[in-house]
C-alpha cells in the first residue's frame, strides 16, 4: 500500500500561500487514491516556479527547458508507453516559450497529463506579463500596460479538438483532485489548465479574485457538444467555469504505431542478426 | 578506363531517376562508380544535372572532363558543353529542344518518339535514354535489363515490360549509330555495392540499434530522414516529424531518457534551433547522436548546394562548456562506420555526438566491394530490468572514477531516475552548492574528456613520407583531394591528412611528425575562413602556410583543385 | 494610375500549374485595383513555394527564415505602421515551424495581412506531411501514414479571436481577391487560409478535389457570431466553406503604444538633447 | 578607509532595497561604492546577499573580508560569519531568529521592534537596519535622509515620514550603542554617480538613439528590458515582450530593417534560440546588436549565479560564416561606452554586435566622479526622406569598395528595399549563380571586416612594464584582478592586460609586445576552458603557462584571486 509518505520530495522553494503547495498535494493524494507508485510515473517540467514540481514529490524526473516539457514528454510515452507520462508547466512556459508545442502536442494527442499552473504572470522571472494576463495590467515590463488578448487555453485546446480539457482551481482541492483523475483515466491527451494564484506577483487575479468567480459547471453540462464546449470555454469574467469542459476518446498517438501496438519501445530486443540480414543486401554483393 | 557523364536537364525531368539508374547498372555490371549531383533549389525548371562516373578501379570524386553528356535541356549545353573532352559526345532529343547540333561529338537519338511509339507513355524517353548510354558505352545489355526489372519490379508488369522494351531500343540504336564512340568498357566480373553519404547514415544508425527518430525536413539531411522511414516498419523504429527542430531535439532527448537509442537530422537552420536542446542534453547526460548536414549560409544561402562551413560554430554551439565528439566522415565507408561509432560513444559515455556531413557527401554516391557488416557494434551500456532491479541503491548523477554514472531506464525499477537541467546533486535534484557544482563540472568535463581521447583515432595519412608539402583536410574533401595527392605525390612530394574523427583531438598525436617534417602545410576547404586550420590552431598551435578554399556552393572538381594545389605547393 | 506592369517581378520558379500563380495573380490584381503601390507595400515570406511569393511581383521585401514571418513582420509593423505589412508563409511555414508566431501575431492584433499558402503538404522540401495534411496520408516520411489530427486553422483563429479570418481558394480568383480586399479594407491582423493545389505532391487534395466541396459562404452569413463562426470553421470533408468567416474590430497593436499615435518610429528624430538632459541625472552629480 | 559590508537574509525580505539604498547612500555621501549581489533562484525564502565595498577611493571588487554583517537570518551568520574581520561587527535583531549571539563584535538591535513601534509596520525594519549601518558609521545623517526620501518620494507622504523616522532612529541607536565600533570615515565632498552593469547598458542604448526593443525574460539580462521599459514612454521607445527569444531576435530585425535601431538582451539559453536569427540578421546585412548576460550552464546551469562561459559559443554562434563584433565591457563605464559603441559599429557595417556581460557585472554597482555625456555618438548612418528620394537608382546590396551597400529606409522613396535569407543579388533577389555567391561572401566577410578591425581598440595595460608575469583578463574580471595586480605588481612586477573589445582582434597589435617581454602568462576566467585563452590561440597562435580558473558560479573575491595568483606567479 502506497501512502502519502512516499511522495514527499525535496522541499518546496515557493513562497508561502503560494497556490503551487494545493496543487502538489492534490497529486501527491490522487496518486496515493489510486495507487500509483512513483517509479511507474514520469514526470516532464519546464523551468519556472511551477517546473520545480517534480522535485517536491517523488517520481522519475526529466526537468528540462523552459517550453520544451511537451516534446520531451512525447518522446518518453513513444520510447515507453508503459510509463504514466505527466507534463507540468507553468502558464509562460506552455503558452509562451512552448506554444508551438502544445498546439502539436494537443493534435498528436500522446496519453499525456498536462497540468499548467496558471497564475497569469511569470513569477520565478519576477512578476512579467504571462499569454494569460489580462489587458491593460501593467508591469516593469509592460509600462503601456499589457498590450495582448489574453490567450483562452481552453477554446484554444477545443478548437484543436484536444482530447480532454478542463479548468481546475489551486483554491478547490477537492475539485482539482477529481479532475485530476478523470484526466488520469482518460486515455488521451489531456490538458488541466488549474488556476494558480502567485501571492507575489500577480495582486489582480487573488484567491479571492478567483473564488468570486468560479464555479463548478452544471450538473447536466455536456462535455462531448464540442461548440458548446466551446462557447462555456469563452465565459471568463464574471463567471469562471471550472470542471472537464470537453471530452472525447480518440486514438492516441503511440496507438498508431503497430511496431509498439505490444511491448513498449524500450523493453524491445535489438535484433543484431536481423538487422545484418536487412542491410547485406544492399551492403554485401555476393562474389 | 575512366569516363565522366553528365546528365542535364530541367527539374522534374527526371534527371535523377537517370542517373540514379545507371549507377546501379554499373555497379551491378562490377565498374566503380561515384556520382554527385547538382540541383537548384525548385521542383520543375531551372537547370539540374547529375554526374557519374565510371571505371574500373574505385574513383572518388568528380572531374570537370566529361565524356558523354545528355543533354535534356539547352542549359546543358551551354552550361556543360565546354566541359567535353576531346572524344566526349553530346547525346541528346533534337526534338526536345529547338536546336540541331552538328558534328562528330553529337549523338542524337529521338528519345521522346522512341518512347511514345515503343512505350506509350512520354516518361518513358528516361529508359531510351539510359539504353542509350550502356550502348554506348558497348557495355553488355544484361545489368542494365536486370537493374531496371529491380527498380520497376513492384510496379506492374506492363510497365516494367514497356520500360525494359524502351531501354533496349536506346541501346541498339546507340550501338548502332555511335561508330563514331570510341568508348570501350574493361570486362569486370564482381558487382559492387553503391551507397550514398546519406544511405550510410541510415545504415550505421539503423545497426546500431536506433528505434527512435524525429526529425524537420532540412535539405540536404532529409534523405536520412528517408531513408530511415523507410525501414521503420522492418525494424522497429518510431519516426516522428516534429512541429520544429526544438521539438524534434527535445523528443529525442525524452525517447533516450527513456531508453532507446535515438537521433536526430537536420540542416544550419534547423542545428540553431537545437543547439539549446545540445546543452540540455549534456547538463542531463543524455546520450544523443545529432546529424548536421551542411549547406552554404549565412541564413537560407544556397540551400540545395554544398559547404562546409559550420564546424566552429558545431564544436562550441550550445551554452556553458560540456563535452562532445564530432565526426565529419570523407566517404559513405567512413558514414556508416563513424554513424555506427557515434552511437556506441554517445551511449558509453552518456554525451552529445555530432556528424557533419555536407550535401556533397550527403548526395553522392560511390562503389565499394562488399562493406564489412561485422565491424558494426552494439554494446547496450544501459542498466536495465534485473540488473537494474537487483541493484540496491541508485543516484542518477552519481560520483564516480570514470566520471560516468550509471545509466538506468526508467520504469525498469524501484529506483527513481532523476534528471535537471539545472545543476542538481547525485540523485538529481536542484542545487545551489558550490561544492557540488564544481565537482559536476569536473565530472562532466574533465573526468570523462579523457577516455573520450583515447577512443579517437588519428587523421589518416597518404602520399609521400616524409612530404615536401602535406594536404591537410577534413570531412568531405577526403576523395578529391586523396585523388589529386595520388597524382601529383611523386611530382610534388605531397602528402596528406585527413581528419574524419574531429573532435575532442586524439590522444594519440603521432599524426603531428607530419606537421614538422613537411616544408609546407596546405589547407584545402569548402569554406572561406579555413575552420578547420583555426581549430587546429586553438588546440594544436598549428598554423598553416597556404590554404585553399571555394565557398561558391559547389565541389571541387579534381581538376580544378589539381590546378590550385601546384599553383601553391609549387 | 499604377498598372499591372508595376507588379511584374522576376520568374517564378513554381511548377507549371500549381496553385500559387493564381494567387499571385489575385494579389497583383488587387494591389492594381487599390492603387497601391509597391513602395507602399513590404511583403514578408519564409522559406517554402509560398516564400518566394515576394519575388515575383515588386514590392519592398524581407524574405526571411523559415516559420519567422510573423515577428519580422510585426517589428516592421511597430517600426513604421504606415506601411502595409503583408505576410506571405506556407503551411508548413506558419502553422508547422511558425506556430507559436501565429498565436501571439494573433493577440496582438498588428495591422497585418497573412496569407497562408494552405497547399496541405511540404513543397519546396518534397511532399512531407504539413500540418494540414489529412489524417492517414502516406508519405516517405510518414511510413505509417499522417497520424495527427490536421490542424483546422479557422478554428483555432477564432479560438484566439483573431481580427479577421477567412478561407480563399486559388482555384476562385475573383473571390479570392474579394476575401482580399475585405482584408486589406479590415483594420487588425487577417489571416487568409488559402486553399492552394500543390499538382506536384498533393496528389490527394486537387483542384478536382477542391472544386466538388468548396462553396461560397451564404448571403446571410454573420460574420460577428464567434460561436457560429466556430461552427462553421468545423466544416471540412464533403463541404469547405470559403469566405469571410470571422470578423470584429479591436484596437490594434501599434494603437496601443502611445508614442506612436502619431508618426512612425522611424520618422521619429533621435533628441540627443532631451537624453542627455534625462540620463543626466544618473550620470552626471553636480560637483 | 576601506569597509565592506554583507546583508544577508532571505529572499523576499528586502536585502536588495536595503543594499540598494545604502549604496546610493554612501555614493551620495561622496564615498565610492562597489555592489555585488548573491541570490538563488527563488522569490521567498532560502539565502540571498548584498555585498557593498564603501572606501575613499574608486574600488572594482569584492573582497571576502567583512567590517559589517548586516544578518537578517541564521544562515548569513552561518555562512558569513567566519568572513568577518577582527573588528567587524554582526549587526542583528535577535527577535528575528531564535539565536542569541554574545561578544563585543556583536551588535543588536531591535529592528523589528523598533519598526513596529515607530513606523507602524514590519517592513520598515528595512530602514531601521539603513539608518543603523549609517550610524555604526559614523556617517552624517544628511544623505540618507536625502536618498530616502528620493526613493520613497513618489509614495505618499506618511509613508515616507514613517521610513525617515525610522532610519534616524536606527541611525541613533547604532551611534549610542556602537561604542565599540572602530569605523570612522573620511571626510568627501563631491557626491558619486552609481550605475549596475545592466543600468550602463540600458543607458548606453537609449543614448544611441534605440528606439524598438523586444525581449523575454531571463535572469540576468532581466535589467536591461526593465531599464529600457522605464524610459519608454520619455524616450519614444516601443517595447514589446516577445513569446519567446526567437520571436524577440525576429522582431528587432524587422524593426531595424524598417529604420530603428532595436535590440535585444538574454542570458544562454535564450540567446541559443536567436542564434538562427543572427545568421539572418548576417546575410540580410540588417545592423543588429544583441546582448548576451552569461549565467553558469549547461542548460538552467545555476540560473542566478555567474560565469563567463560562452565566449567561443558567441564567436561562432550562427551557421555559416559572417562578420560580427564582440564585446564584452568589464565594468559599468565600459558598459556605457561600449553599447554606445556597439550601435555606432553596427550601423555603419551593417551587422551584429554582440555584447557579452554575465551576471556578477550585471547586478554589480559601481561608482564615478560623472560619466562624460558627450562622448556618446549618434550618427545616423541610413539613407532616408530626401536623401533617398533623390537618388536616381538604388539597389539594398550593391558591390561597393568597402563593402558596406547603402541603407534605404522602406517606404521613404520609390525605390524598393528587398533583402533575403537566401543568397542574392545585388537587387536582394535569390540567385544561384556562383560568382555572385563569391562576390558576396567577398563582400559580407572579407571586404568589411578590415574596415572593422581598424575600429577596435587595443586590450588596455596596466602595471609594471615589462612585466615579469602578465595576467590576461576579459570582460567582468577587470576589476577584480586590476585591484590585485595593483597590490602585488611591484612585489611580482605583475603588469595585466584587459580585452573589452574581444572580437575581431584589433588591426593595431602592439598589445602583442606584452606578451613577448613577459616571463610567464597567466590567464584569468570565469569558466572551466580558458575560453578567451583559446580564442587568443586560435586567432594570435599565442599559449599561456598557466590559469586561473573559477566554475562554481561565485564570482572572485579579491583575497582569492591573490592567493591564487601569488601560487601560480611565484
Ligand atoms: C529559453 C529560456 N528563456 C527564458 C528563461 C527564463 N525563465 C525562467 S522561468 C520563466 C517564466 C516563468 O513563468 P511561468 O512559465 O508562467 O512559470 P511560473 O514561474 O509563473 O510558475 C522564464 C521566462 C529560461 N529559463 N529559458
Ligand atoms: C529552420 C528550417 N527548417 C527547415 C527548413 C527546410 N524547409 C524549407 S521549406 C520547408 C517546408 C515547406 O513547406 P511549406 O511551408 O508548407 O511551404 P510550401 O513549399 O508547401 O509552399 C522546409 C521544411 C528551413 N529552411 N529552415
Ligand atoms: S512567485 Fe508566485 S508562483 Fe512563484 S512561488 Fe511565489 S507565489 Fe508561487
Ligand atoms: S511543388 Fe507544389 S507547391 Fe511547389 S511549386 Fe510545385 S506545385 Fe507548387
Ligand atoms: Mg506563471
Ligand atoms: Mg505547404
Amino acid at each position: 500500500m502506497l501512502s502519502l509518505n512516499d511522495f514527499i520530495g525535496r522541499q518546496p522553494a515557493w513562497c508561502p500561500g503560494c497556490g503551487n503547495f494545493s496543487i502538489l498535494n492534490a497529486f501527491r493524494e490522487v496518486m496515493v487514491e489510486l495507487q500509483i507508485a512513483p517509479h511507474e510515473i514520469v514526470i516532464v517540467s519546464g523551468i519556472g516556479q511551477a517546473g520545480k514540481f517534480p522535485h517536491y514529490t517523488r517520481c522519475n524526473t526529466f526537468n528540462g527547458l523552459h517550453g520544451r516539457t511537451l516534446p520531451v514528454a512525447t518522446g518518453i510515452k513513444l520510447a515507453n508507453h508503459h510509463l504514466k507520462v505527466f507534463a507540468v508547466a507553468g502558464d509562460g512556459d506552455c503558452y509562451g516559450e512552448g506554444g508551438n508545442h502544445l498546439i502539436h502536442a494537443i493534435r498528436r494527442n500522446p496519453d499525456i497529463k498536462l497540468f499548467v499552473h496558471n497564475n497569469q504572470v511569470y513569477g520565478l522571472t519576477k512578476g512579467q506579463a504571462s499569454p494569460t494576463t489580462m489587458r491593460g495590467v501593467k508591469t516593469k515590463n509592460q509600462p503601456f500596460g499589457t498590450v495582448s488578448e489574453p490567450l483562452n487555453p481552453l477554446a484554444l485546446a477545443i478548437a484543436l479538438d484536444c482530447s480532454f480539457v478542463a479548468r481546475g482551481f489551486a483554491g478547490d482541492p477537492e475539485h482539482l483532485k477529481m479532475v485530476m483523475k478523470e484526466a488520469i483515466k482518460h486515455k488521451g491527451f489531456s490538458l488541466i489548465d488549474i488556476l494558480q494564484p502567485c501571492v507575489t506577483y500577480n495582486k489582480f487575479n487573488t484567491y479571492k479574485w478567483y473564488r468570486e468567480r468560479v464555479y463548478h459547471l452544471e450538473i447536466n453540462y455536456d462535455p462531448r457538444d464540442r461548440i458548446g464546449a466551446f462557447g462555456k470555454a469563452l465565459e471568463w469574467g464574471e463567471k469562471i467555469p471550472i470542471g472537464i469542459l470537453y471530452k472525447h476518446e480518440k486514438t492516441t498517438l503511440e496507438e498508431q504505431f503497430p511496431i509498439i501496438k505490444g511491448e513498449p519501445l524500450a523493453e524491445q530486443k535489438v535484433d543484431m542478426d536481423k538487422i545484418r540480414e536487412i542491410f547485406s543486401k544492399i551492403l554485401v554483393k555476393e562474389k | 578506363m575512366d569516363y565522366s557523364i553528365r546528365i542535364g536537364g530541367e527539374a522534374g525531368q527526371g534527371i535523377q531517376t537517370i542517373g540514379d539508374t545507371l549507377a546501379h547498372i554499373f555497379a551491378e555490371a562490377g565498374y566503380y562508380v561515384f556520382t554527385s549531383q547538382d540541383y537548384e533549389s525548385r521542383i520543375r525548371g531551372g537547370h539540374n544535372s547529375f554526374y557519374i562516373r565510371i571505371s574500373d578501379k574505385p574513383k572518388e570524386a568528380m572531374k570537370a572532363r566529361l565524356e558523354i553528356l545528355l543533354a535534356l535541356d539547352k542549359d546543358s549545353i551551354t552550361l556543360h558543353g565546354p566541359e567535353l573532352s576531346e572524344n566526349g559526345q553530346i547525346l541528346y532529343d533534337p526534338s526536345l529542344f529547338k536546336q540541331t547540333l552538328e558534328g562528330p561529338r553529337v549523338l542524337s537519338i529521338p528519345f521522346l518518339d522512341l518512347a511514345l511509339k515503343h512505350g506509350g507513355s512520354k516518361i518513358m524517353m528516361n529508359s531510351v535514354a539510359i539504353g542509350s548510354i550502356v550502348g554506348m558505352l558497348k557495355m553488355q545489355p544484361e545489368p542494365m535489363i536486370e537493374t531496371i526489372q529491380k527498380t520497376f519490379g513492384k510496379k506492374d508488369t506492363e510497365v516494367l515490360e514497356a520500360n525494359v522494351k524502351c531501354a533496349k531500343l536506346g541501346y541498339e540504336f546507340a550501338l548502332k549509330e555511335c561508330l563514331k564512340c570510341s568508348f570501350s568498357v574493361s570486362q569486370v566480373l564482381k558487382p559492387n555495392t553503391l551507397i550514398s553519404g546519406n544511405e550510410a547514415i541510415g545504415i550505421g544508425a539503423c545497426a546500431s540499434g536506433l528505434k527512435f527518430y524525429s526529425g524537420y525536413p532540412m535539405t540536404p539531411s532529409t534523405g536520412i530522414f528517408n531513408f530511415i522511414a523507410e525501414y521503420a516498419r522492418d525494424l522497429g523504429i518510431v519516426v516522428e516529424q516534429a512541429e520544429d527542430e526544438i521539438s524534434a531535439i527535445n523528443m529525442i532527448i525524452g525517447a533516450s531518457f527513456a531508453g532507446v537509442r535515438a537521433m536526430t537530422a537536420t540542416s544550419g537552420g534547423g542545428f540553431c534551433l537545437m543547439v539549446e536542446g545540445l546543452s540540455l542534453a549534456a547538463m542531463t547526460e543524455t546520450p544523443l547522436v545529432v546529424v548536421l548536414a551542411q549547406r552554404p549560409g549565412p541564413a537560407t544561402g544556397l540551400p540545395t548546394r554544398t559547404e562546409a562551413a559550420e564546424l566552429l560554430f558545431a564544436t562550441f554551439a550550445g551554452h556553458g562548456e560540456f563535452p562532445r565528439v564530432i565526426f565529419a566522415p570523407g566517404s559513405p565507408k567512413q558514414a556508416l562506420y563513424l554513424t555506427n561509432k557515434a552511437f556506441d560513444l554517445s551511449e558509453k559515455y552518456q554525451i552529445l555526438v555530432l556528424i557533419l556531413t555536407d550535401q556533397y557527401l550527403a548526395d553522392s554516391q560511390w562503389t565499394y566491394d562488399s562493406l564489412d557488416m561485422e565491424r558494426l557494434k552494439y554494446v547496450d551500456y544501459r542498466l536495465r530490468g534485473k540488473n537494474f532491479r537487483n541493484i540496491l541503491s541508485y543516484n542518477r548523477h552519481s560520483f564516480t572514477e570514470s566520471g560516468v554514472s550509471p545509466l538506468g531506464v526508467p520504469g525498469d525499477a524501484h529506483h527513481l531516475i532523476v534528471t535537471d537541467s539545472d545543476e542538481h546533486d547525485e540523485e538529481g535534484h536542484i542545487t545551489e552548492d558550490p561544492q557540488i557544482r564544481t565537482r559536476m563540472v569536473e565530472k562532466r568535463l574533465f573526468k570523462k574528456i579523457p577516455y573520450i581521447k583515447r577512443e579517437i583515432s588519428p587523421p589518416i595519412f597518404f602520399g609521400e613520407n616524409p612530404p615536401d608539402t602535406l594536404v591537410v583536410c577534413w570531412g568531405s574533401m577526403y576523395g578529391v583531394v586523396k585523388e589529386v595527392v595520388e597524382e601529383l605525390k611523386q611530382d610534388l612530394k605531397l602528402g596528406m591528412l585527413h581528419f574524419s574523427e574531429i573532435y575532442p583531438f586524439p590522444e594519440e598525436d603521432g599524426y603531428l611528425r607530419y606537421f614538422e617534417k613537411a616544408k609546407k602545410v596546405v589547407g584545402v576547404e569548402q569554406n572561406a575562413l579555413s575552420q578547420f586550420e583555426k581549430l587546429l590552431g586553438m588546440e594544436k598551435g598549428i598554423s598553416f602556410d597556404a590554404r585553399i578554399n571555394k565557398f561558391d556552393g559547389r565541389p571541387f572538381t579534381v581538376e580544378e583543385l589539381k590546378e590550385r594545389l601546384i599553383a601553391v605547393a609549387k
